[in-house]
């Protein structure tokens, strides 16, 4: 197994060193593109045999080699299988497979094509480390490293210019890179004390040890690692007030959001949470898991606000991923970790999914995003219509779908928990997912042929790209119905979480609730823009001068308030701290020489050169020495 | 092998001797084999450096000043070692990025290979005077190098560094003779031998203004805030090889000076200075990083994130404890093989277009991929990304550094953020973006000269990223017999507290 | 008493204590005579008689009985180790500068014989002057050496030089004048002219009233002559014109010589009142001494002539050792001794060079004869010339491991010793503004471009065999200085500890 | 009025002073020749008192000495003169201030 264990891991770092090393500066080649693509593949089966291996035998756990020692440190290269890793790892290849075969179509035309698949293979080498590694300080590794793959990927077409925020609320590829790079860093601080902390009072990172060794710890040293953790969770998951890079980072190319953004790396944080679960369900950080699960539900909503007004179809979706990460951490925060999970790998296939249906679309209008301008698409791309509906079924919770289950566990799981004003406010926020996601399905393939007057010639991707987002529309649809089975198969890691009778008993009414919000939703959405003629639509411009609309339509000014209140007074500060430091503490330092020099100047002119003065000098000195002489000689 | 250490110190002074006689024409051929046989001698010394014994090996000894105690001292340990490989290596690719066009290049070799002797044997000495001979002896060839080869302010620059570090070792000397007499108080022998020095108990008093003496000294070669000023002049005006020599070597001489003799002479006042040093590190480490934000230059910018990056070393030394001092020493090599790399990065970029104004560029990834693949990986391993160098020595130091002061860890770990910031803004205006120059359009990529010199860098900044193991296992010895001596001379009860040789209460 | 004819023996008046003293006046009349007897010889038979007699004084110096109390000539003689220690660095001094007379172009004052004359008699009054306690001898000997030294700076015959020497000899005749009012005062205290008479006299007298303000006074006076002679702060106003009036290598020998013996004598009398705990004189000193390296520094750093600029430079050294007069430890008499012993070569070194470069016309400034711009881009025309050069001034600035840094490093670690470890920091900081002046001729060595005026012709233009082999002599002491240090330690001790310091 | 030490002593204090003065104030060379030589005779007066005072010869011989050292510094300080008064025609000490800074 441990071979496996091996081969899942490093088949994408293989991948990625092919295209890296050997045609990185060679043209456009598929090879990359087929090579990349099955290794990725041979990862996923591998990882589907751990899978299997696990189910029956337990956990497989390998140490490589040590990596850091010193002092009393000891960090190794260690990966761990268990339920929870191997679920993470089926889905990071899964997706990344489908993504990578997606990517051969959509990249088609990409001159960087295989510097594309090498930063993409990466990716996935550093997801892989991120959910195997058996210690805090490989997760980091891992950690850092998706957010790396994710700067090169999200500015991978870096040479494009910086627009005007009002342009492009993104700017340009290369600043929504540096963006989501520093704002992940700010997190990542965090994550580091966590770690110190965790070390300087365990001794040790590895998680087995780390975990036995909680229940001996102080309460507040608890909490304080509880917060510090999240906090590397909040950024790497792009929880408020760490969220703004997210919808940037969709100026990266949209497999890359598919994969990335939405199905994989994003999910880091709520898989630290999920890996943390000893730490968390503790009933001193009991605390923290509640402002865990409360900062969700409040992400969930005010993501999903915000999606409501977004006219860029890459951006609806990517507020939908973080309200749907909302969600998954309200689970989580709740102490209901295997839901958690479960909204995790069911959310990794119909957002994937859903993403590659709007890259199709984009790809089609050349890169247009703005579903004002599209409309009525679905007879143009039949293949990609029935891809987004299904996936905005699964999103919107609709019976069956994948969706319906792991949302509705999670909304039980508030009712259930009493946190009733979280659980409403997931209620609400279900209902405004399915209408925003209809919003844009209708926007996009119903209604009228908006496009043809813009001059755009769309037509649907390839047929195998097609083919190949099957699987992923076919998991949107069923994930669900294996619920038990993977609740069976993951609550020997995971702590289980029980419904109380009452919750089992109301569960039908509840269920019921949100399936009759969600069609709601889509009513209203279907109502207001799936209708043809010229008039059937119309953009209502008195509302978008109210303040609500205005409110949203500018993510509630959060990015402003950070340009103005961070970024510009930052630069300011460093302006003004290079002008203290050349006039102030260099200006000192010169100074010293300065006053040397023009001291010597000053003293330089008792030397007149006159010899009378130089008489007076000594007379001077020799009176001055006798004057001393006799004070001296007089006081004793 | 006797004798290796002083064929180390002595062969490039000697070759550079000879390298008067060399033809003008070959002196770089000459430079390049004298450099490769000295880093090739310093492997040597690795490979029979025995890395279980943290105690000093190889050692010399002959007096010269035998009535003043002054002798002609030398060794080498874990510590050590791997900074003079460092220094052999980075001079050995320094010289092999000179261009064949260098103006003088017999008189740029020759002073290169004296800058050698001078670095090595700082590193290697255990007297103080010869210590401090060739502390010393380092200022004149590396005042020549930005003098002669430097920008239009070069003289200016030089003369600034020169005389600055001059000053401090000047008070820094004070101290050195006072370390001496109070050893003749306490022995009645005179003796500047390191050793000798470490069995020496000080009170707290003398600790103290020893230790203010020795800091004047080092702080500046450092340089720590508010002594700093004259780096970003001498790298503004330096050219390529100076710069990556300054910032490679010449700099970890002010650290290696408070590892080799603040913290084992004087321990209680490293402990009592602590909070002191964590102040200055941390506005170094965050003052300079914002302010390196603000360049226009892209070698300012460097240069002073050289600066915040020395904070987090100084931090690291001062921690106390095996992983802070370990990382620190690691951060020492990984700095040295980063920022010589990224200067010579600026140096190529420099050559090309003879500008270092980042607002020149723009675009340069689509131009010069390789170039800009070497500068990413570099810019990584500066901002500390896991798997490369930079990641191991700050790890260790924030890590070490947290059981000395948490809010000071959080504080300095802001270097990962505010470090990133301006690294990537340093990035992004030149790499990314459209090209903002039609002539920038024809730039060439890396040549193999440049990739000669570049390639065993990036080796290394991946290989000691993954797999740090045999430099920190002969560190971590050499550190933890450091603290052990601490802990054995501290006179506070507060200080032996301080020192955490190993941690003593696992749970 | 000595008048008394009866007592009298040969050993007891031990006249070879006279020999080194007579050997350099025989020698001064010998080639006055020679001269009487043929005219128009060339100078290269004076400069070599010359250095023959020095190395006979030399021997004969070196084959003196010494000890604490080694007296002779009716006791006025004193030949401890203090008088051979400094008679052989002033005798070495001696030969390392005549041969600087073999120029290649003809300059004024080696044509004459009587120059070697009065030179050698110059050598014989600070030869008196250093071997002997009874103050009437040293002053005997102070004003032979200073009078010739006067007439020497003079022959150089050049408008400046006229100048110089009357300013340096009206000063030296009101210093004079203070060294015979301090000696009577000396004298009034203790009714005797012999200092190993005069300390147990001033203890014994100690506690009178109104002993102490004539004990200052005496004191204060004595000070202002010596520190005239030592061009200390204010009484150096003199040092630097003198210096730039001077030929260059008699500049050089006088930042040597004539310190080496007046800090002879100094050590004498100052540290004879230091042993008596009279507190006031070191302090007066360690204020004179602070003030001296730190304002003729800060002078040096202005200055736009190099030879001037080291004319400060030499101030601000004797500055740096006088500390260790008012310290009066052992260690830091040695300290003096190493340090003169090392700045010899390194400075004469400095000053040589000056003189290979030295031009019959002022080619480069209408005043100066060695401006910063003569050295202009130096290296890149005279590489050898310039990193000679180059050399000296690092050891000047006190970079190790050349030479003067060993002296810095002793006389500081002196200072930290007896408790000044203030004084030993403001010592430091002195070396560092030091080094700034130095390195702007290193600077214009070799940082920067050659202007027109620079080239071999006018800057070798007096270089000869002789001068070549001075300077490389120079150098190889000044780079070598690490490998004899030690011995030479060993040596001056062994001297010092055989002294007679009055007490 | 017994004319004691003490007198001879203060004549040489005035005497000295005065010689002092004269070197400070006078511009002249010459005169600043002669201020020297007062002062080394004021010197010479408290010598031979203090001399006679312990009936000690050594203070006369110091006395004779200098004397003789004062007449030698006379003969080279005049031909000093001289020659200086050739080159610059005048003996004013401001004039000769040509080395200065």
């Amino acid at each position: 197994m441990e071979n496996l264990v091996y081969i899942a891991l490093f088949a994408p770092f293989v991948g990625s060193l092919f295209a890296g090393l050997f045609f990185a500066r060679s043209p456009k080649t598929h090879l990359v593109g087929v090579v990349n693509s099955s290794l990725i593949g041979i990862a996923f089966i591998a990882a589907v045999t751990l899978a299997l291996h696990v189910a029956e035998h337990g956990a497989v756990h390998v140490t490589m080699m040590s990596w850091i020692s010193a002092g009393d440190l000891s960090i190794p290269f260690g990966f761990l299988v268990d339920e929870v890793s191997v679920t993470m790892m089926l889905v990071v290849t899964l997706v990344s497979t489908i993504v990578h075969i997606y990517s051969t179509g959509y990249m088609n035309h990409d001159k960087a094509y295989n510097r594309f698949f090498a930063y993409l293979s990466a990716f996935v080498f550093s997801m892989m480390i991120l959910v195997m590694s058996d210690n805090f300080a490989g997760l980091f590794i891992g950690w850092e490293g998706v957010g790396v793959c994710s700067w090169l990927l999200i500015g991978f077409w870096y040479h494009k210019e910086d627009k005007t925020f009002e342009e492009n609320p993104s700017i340009s590829p290369s600043w929504a890179a540096n963006e989501a790079f520093i704002m992940n860093r700010v997190a990542d601080l965090g994550m580091l004390v966590g770690i110190f902390l965790i070390y300087w009072n365990v001794g040790s990172l590895q998680y087995d040890v780390v975990f036995n060794a909680l229940p001996h710890l102080a309460d507040g040293l608890l909490v304080s690692i509880a917060i510090a953790l999240f906090i590397g969770a909040m950024g790497k998951s792009a929880q408020f007030p760490l969220h703004t890079w997210l919808t940037d980072a969709m100026e990266g190319p949209t497999p890359v959001s598919a994969l990335i953004h939405a199905a994989t790396m994003v999910t880091a944080g709520v898989f630290l949470v999920i890996r943390a679960n000893p730490l968390y369900s503790l009933e001193a950080v009991h605390g923290v898991s509640m402002f865990i699960a409360s900062l969700g539900a409040f992400v969930a909503f005010y993501a999903a606000s915000m999606a409501l007004s977004a006219r860029d179809i890459k951006r609806i979706v990517a507020l939908s991923t973080l309200s749907q990460l909302g969600y998954m951490f309200a689970a989580a925060g709740l102490g209901a970790y295997w839901i958690a999970l479960f909204h995790l790998a069911a959310h990794a296939f119909f957002k994937a999914l859903l993403f590659l249906g709007a890259g199709n679309v984009m790809h089609a209008m050349d890169d247009e995003l703005d579903i004002f301008k599209m409309g009525g698409m679905k007879k143009v791309m039949m293949g990609s219509y029935v891809y987004m509906g299904i996936a905005s079924f699964a999103l919107a919770g609709l019976p069956i779908m994948a969706g319906f289950y792991s949302k509705d566990a999670i909304i039980e799981t508030a009712f259930n928990d009493g946190s009733f004003i979280i659980w409403a406010i997931l209620v609400i926020t279900a209902g405004m997912t399915a209408f925003y996601s209809f919003r844009q399905v209708f926007f996009t393939f119903h209604g009228e042929e908006r496009y043809k007057a813009l001059g755009f010639h769309p037509h649907d991707m390839y047929k195998y790209v097609l083919v190949a987002m099957a699987p992923l529309a076919i998991l949107a649809i069923s994930f669900g119905w294996f619920m038990d089975n993977f609740h069976e198969f993951i609550t020997k890691n995971l702590p289980d979480y029980e419904m109380s009778h009452e919750t089992h008993h109301l569960a039908p009414y509840l269920g019921g609730l949100v399936i009759v919000l969600a069609l709601t939703g889509i009513f209203i959405a279907w109502k207001k823009y799936a209708g043809k003629g010229a008039n059937a639509w119309k953009r209502d411009e008195e509302f978008e001068q109210s303040f609500i609309y205005k409110l949203v339509a500018n993510q509630y000014y959060v990015p402003r308030f950070y340009d103005e209140f961070i970024v510009q007074p930052y630069t300011m500060a460093s302006k003004k701290f290079w002008e203290i430091d050349k006039a102030v503490v260099d200006g000192f330092v010169d100074l010293i020489g300065k006053m040397s020099y023009k001291s010597g100047d000053v003293s330089r002119g008792m030397q007149t050169g006159s010899l009378s003065a130089y008489l007076n000098w000594m007379g001077v000195g020799a009176l001055l020495l006798i004057v001393a002489a006799a004070i001296t000689a007089l006081i004793g | 092998m006797d004798y290796i250490l002083s064929i180390l110190i002595f062969f490039p002074a000697i070759a550079g001797i000879l390298g008067f006689v060399v033809d003008k024409g070959s002196a770089k051929a000459y430079g390049v084999s004298v450099a490769a046989i000295e880093l090739l001698l310093a492997l040597g010394l690795w490979a029979s450096f025995d890395t279980t014994n943290p105690g000093m090996q190889f050692t010399e000894f002959s007096p010269i000043i035998s009535q003043f105690g002054i002798s002609y001292n030398v060794g080498v340990d874990g510590i050590s070692l791997f900074i003079v490989i460092m220094a052999a290596l980075i001079t050995l690719l320094g010289i092999i990025l000179l261009r064949d066009d260098t103006k003088n290049m017999k008189n740029m070799i020759v002073s290169l290979l004296f800058l050698e002797m001078t670095m090595v044997g700082v590193f290697l000495s255990l007297d103080a005077i010869i210590f401090y001979m060739f502390w010393e002896l380092s200022l004149v060839p590396m005042l020549y190098i930005i003098g002669a080869w430097g920008g239009p302010d070069r003289v200016y620059a030089a003369v600034k560094f020169f005389l600055y570090t001059f000053a401090g070792s000047l008070i820094m000397l004070v101290g050195l003779l006072a370390m001496a007499y109070l050893f003749h108080l306490e022995s009645g022998i005179w003796s500047f031998n390191l050793l000798d020095w470490y069995t020496l108990k000080l009170t707290t008093n003398q600790q103290f203004w020893l230790f203010l003496a020795f800091f004047s000294g080092f702080a500046i070669k450092v340089p720590m805030f508010p002594f700093h000023t004259w780096l970003p002049w001498a790298h503004g005006q330096a050219p390529t090889i100076g710069s990556v020599i300054l910032a490679a070597v010449l700099l970890k001489m002010g650290t290696y000076g408070f590892v080799r003799f603040s913290l084992p002479i004087l321990p209680d006042a490293s402990v009592t200075f602590t909070p002191f040093i964590m102040a200055l590190s941390l506005i170094m480490v965050i003052y300079t990083a914002m302010v390196a934000f603000a360049q226009k230059d892209m070698k300012q910018v460097i240069a002073y994130s050289s600066v915040s990056h020395m904070g987090i070393i100084m931090i690291g030394v001062f921690a106390m404890n095996a992983e802070g001092l370990g990382g620190s020493i690691f951060l020492m090599l990984s700095h040295g093989i980063v920022s010589g790399a990224l200067f010579m990065l600026v140096g190529v970029i420099y050559e090309r277009t003879g500008t270092k104004i980042m607002d020149e560029f723009g675009g340069l990834a689509a131009v010069m991929p390789v170039y800009a693949t070497v500068f990413g990986v570099m810019l990584m391993a500066s901002v500390g990304l896991p798997l490369t160098i930079g990641f191991v020595g700050e790890f260790l130091v924030l890590l070490g550094f947290y059981k000395v002061s948490a809010i000071g860890t959080i504080l300095a770990g802001t270097t990962i953020i505010i470090g990133s910031v301006y690294m990537l803004a340093l990035f992004k205006k030149s790499f990314f973006g459209p090209v903002r120059h039609e002539k920038n359009l024809g730039l060439k990529d890396l040549d193999r000269r440049e990739l000669t010199a570049l390639l065993p860098l990036v080796a290394i900044v991946v290989w000691l990223g993954v797999y740090p193991k045999p430099i920190l296992e002969p560190i971590d010895n050499s550190v933890k017999a450091l603290l052990v001596q601490m802990e054995n001379h501290a006179q506070l009860e507060s200080t032996k507290e301080a020192i955490i040789v190993s941690k003593k209460e696992v749970k | 008493m000595f008048i008394d004819p009866k007592n009298i023996t040969m050993d007891v008046l031990n006249l070879a204590t006279l020999m080194p003293m007579l050997i350099a006046i025989g020698g001064g009349l010998v080639i006055l005579t020679i001269d009487l007897i043929k005219e128009n010889i060339h100078k290269s038979l004076y400069v070599m008689l010359t250095i023959l007699i020095l190395f006979v004084d030399l021997g004969a110096t070196l084959g003196l009985n010494f000890g604490p109390n080694e007296k002779g000539f009716f006791d006025v003689m004193l030949i401890d180790g203090l008088a051979i220690l400094s008679q052989v660095l002033i005798l070495v001094a001696s030969v390392l500068f005549i041969p600087l007379a073999l120029t290649s172009k003809r300059f004024h004052e080696y044509s004459y014989p009587e120059f070697f004359a009065l030179f050698l008699f110059m050598i014989a009054g600070f030869q008196f002057m250093v071997s002997s306690d009874n103050l009437i001898l040293i002053f005997i000997g102070l004003e032979t050496a200073s009078l010739s030294l006067y007439t020497l700076i003079a022959m150089h015959n050049r408008h400046n030089s006229f100048e110089a020497a009357v300013k340096y000899f009206t000063m030296g005749a009101l210093a004079a004048g203070f060294f015979t009012m301090g000696s009577a005062v000396l004298y009034g205290i203790s009714g005797s002219l012999e200092l190993y008479q005069i300390a147990p006299a001033i203890q014994s007298r100690m506690g009178e009233p109104g002993m102490m303000m004539f004990l200052l006074g005496g004191a204060g006076l004595l000070l202002t002559a010596f520190a005239f002679k030592l061009s200390l702060f204010p009484f150096h106003t003199w040092a630097p014109d003198v210096y730039e009036g001077a030929s260059a290598p008699l500049a050089g020998y006088m930042s040597v010589v004539p310190k080496i013996a007046a800090f002879v004598v100094s050590m004498r009398i100052f540290e004879m009142f230091i042993d008596l705990q009279i507190e006031w004189v070191q302090t007066m000193i360690i204020i004179l001494s602070v003030l001296t390296m730190t304002l003729a520094n800060l002078m040096a750093l202005v200055q736009e002539d190099v030879k001037r600029m080291l004319a400060y430079s030499s101030i601000s050294h004797a500055g740096f050792v006088m500390v260790a007069i008012a310290l009066a430890t052992e260690k830091a008499n040695i300290g003096i001794f190493l340090y003169y012993g090392l700045f010899m070569f390194t400075n004469l070194g400095a000053f040589a060079m000056l003189w290979v470069s030295r031009h019959k016309h002022r080619v480069h400034h209408a005043r100066y004869d060695h401006p910063y711009e003569k050295f202009s881009g130096m290296v890149k025309i005279m590489p050898m010339g310039a990193i000679v050069m180059g050399l000296f001034m690092l050891s000047l600035a006190g970079v190790p491991p050349f030479s003067v840094f060993w002296g810095k490093v002793y006389l500081m670690s002196a200072t930290i010793d007896a408790g000044y470890t203030w004084l030993a920091i403001i010592m430091g900081l002195n070396s560092a503004i030091a080094a700034y002046y130095y390195l702007k001729l290193v600077v214009y060595m070799f940082l920067k471009e050659p202007t027109e005026q620079v080239t071999k012709e006018t800057t070798y233009y007096n270089v000869s065999k002789p001068l070549l082999t001075i300077l490389g002599l120079a150098v190889f002491v000044t780079v070598g200085s690490i490998f004899y240090v030690d011995p030479l330690i060993e040596y001056i001790t062994e001297m010092i500890r055989a002294t007679n310091f009055g007490i | 009025m017994e004319i004691g030490i003490s007198h001879y002593l203060i004549l040489s204090g005035i005497l000295f002073s005065i010689g002092f003065v004269g070197v400070l104030r006078r511009k002249n060379l010459l005169m600043l020749f002669f201020a020297t030589e007062i002062m080394l005779n004021a010197v010479n007066i408290a010598f031979a008192s203090i001399g006679n005072y312990y009936g000690d010869l050594s203070g006369q011989m110091f006395a004779f000495f200098i004397i003789a050292v004062a007449a030698s510094e006379v003969a080279v300080g005049l031909g000093l003169l001289i020659i200086l008064y050739k080159k610059y025609g005048s003996l004013d000490l401001d004039v000769i201030s040509t080395m200065k800074g």
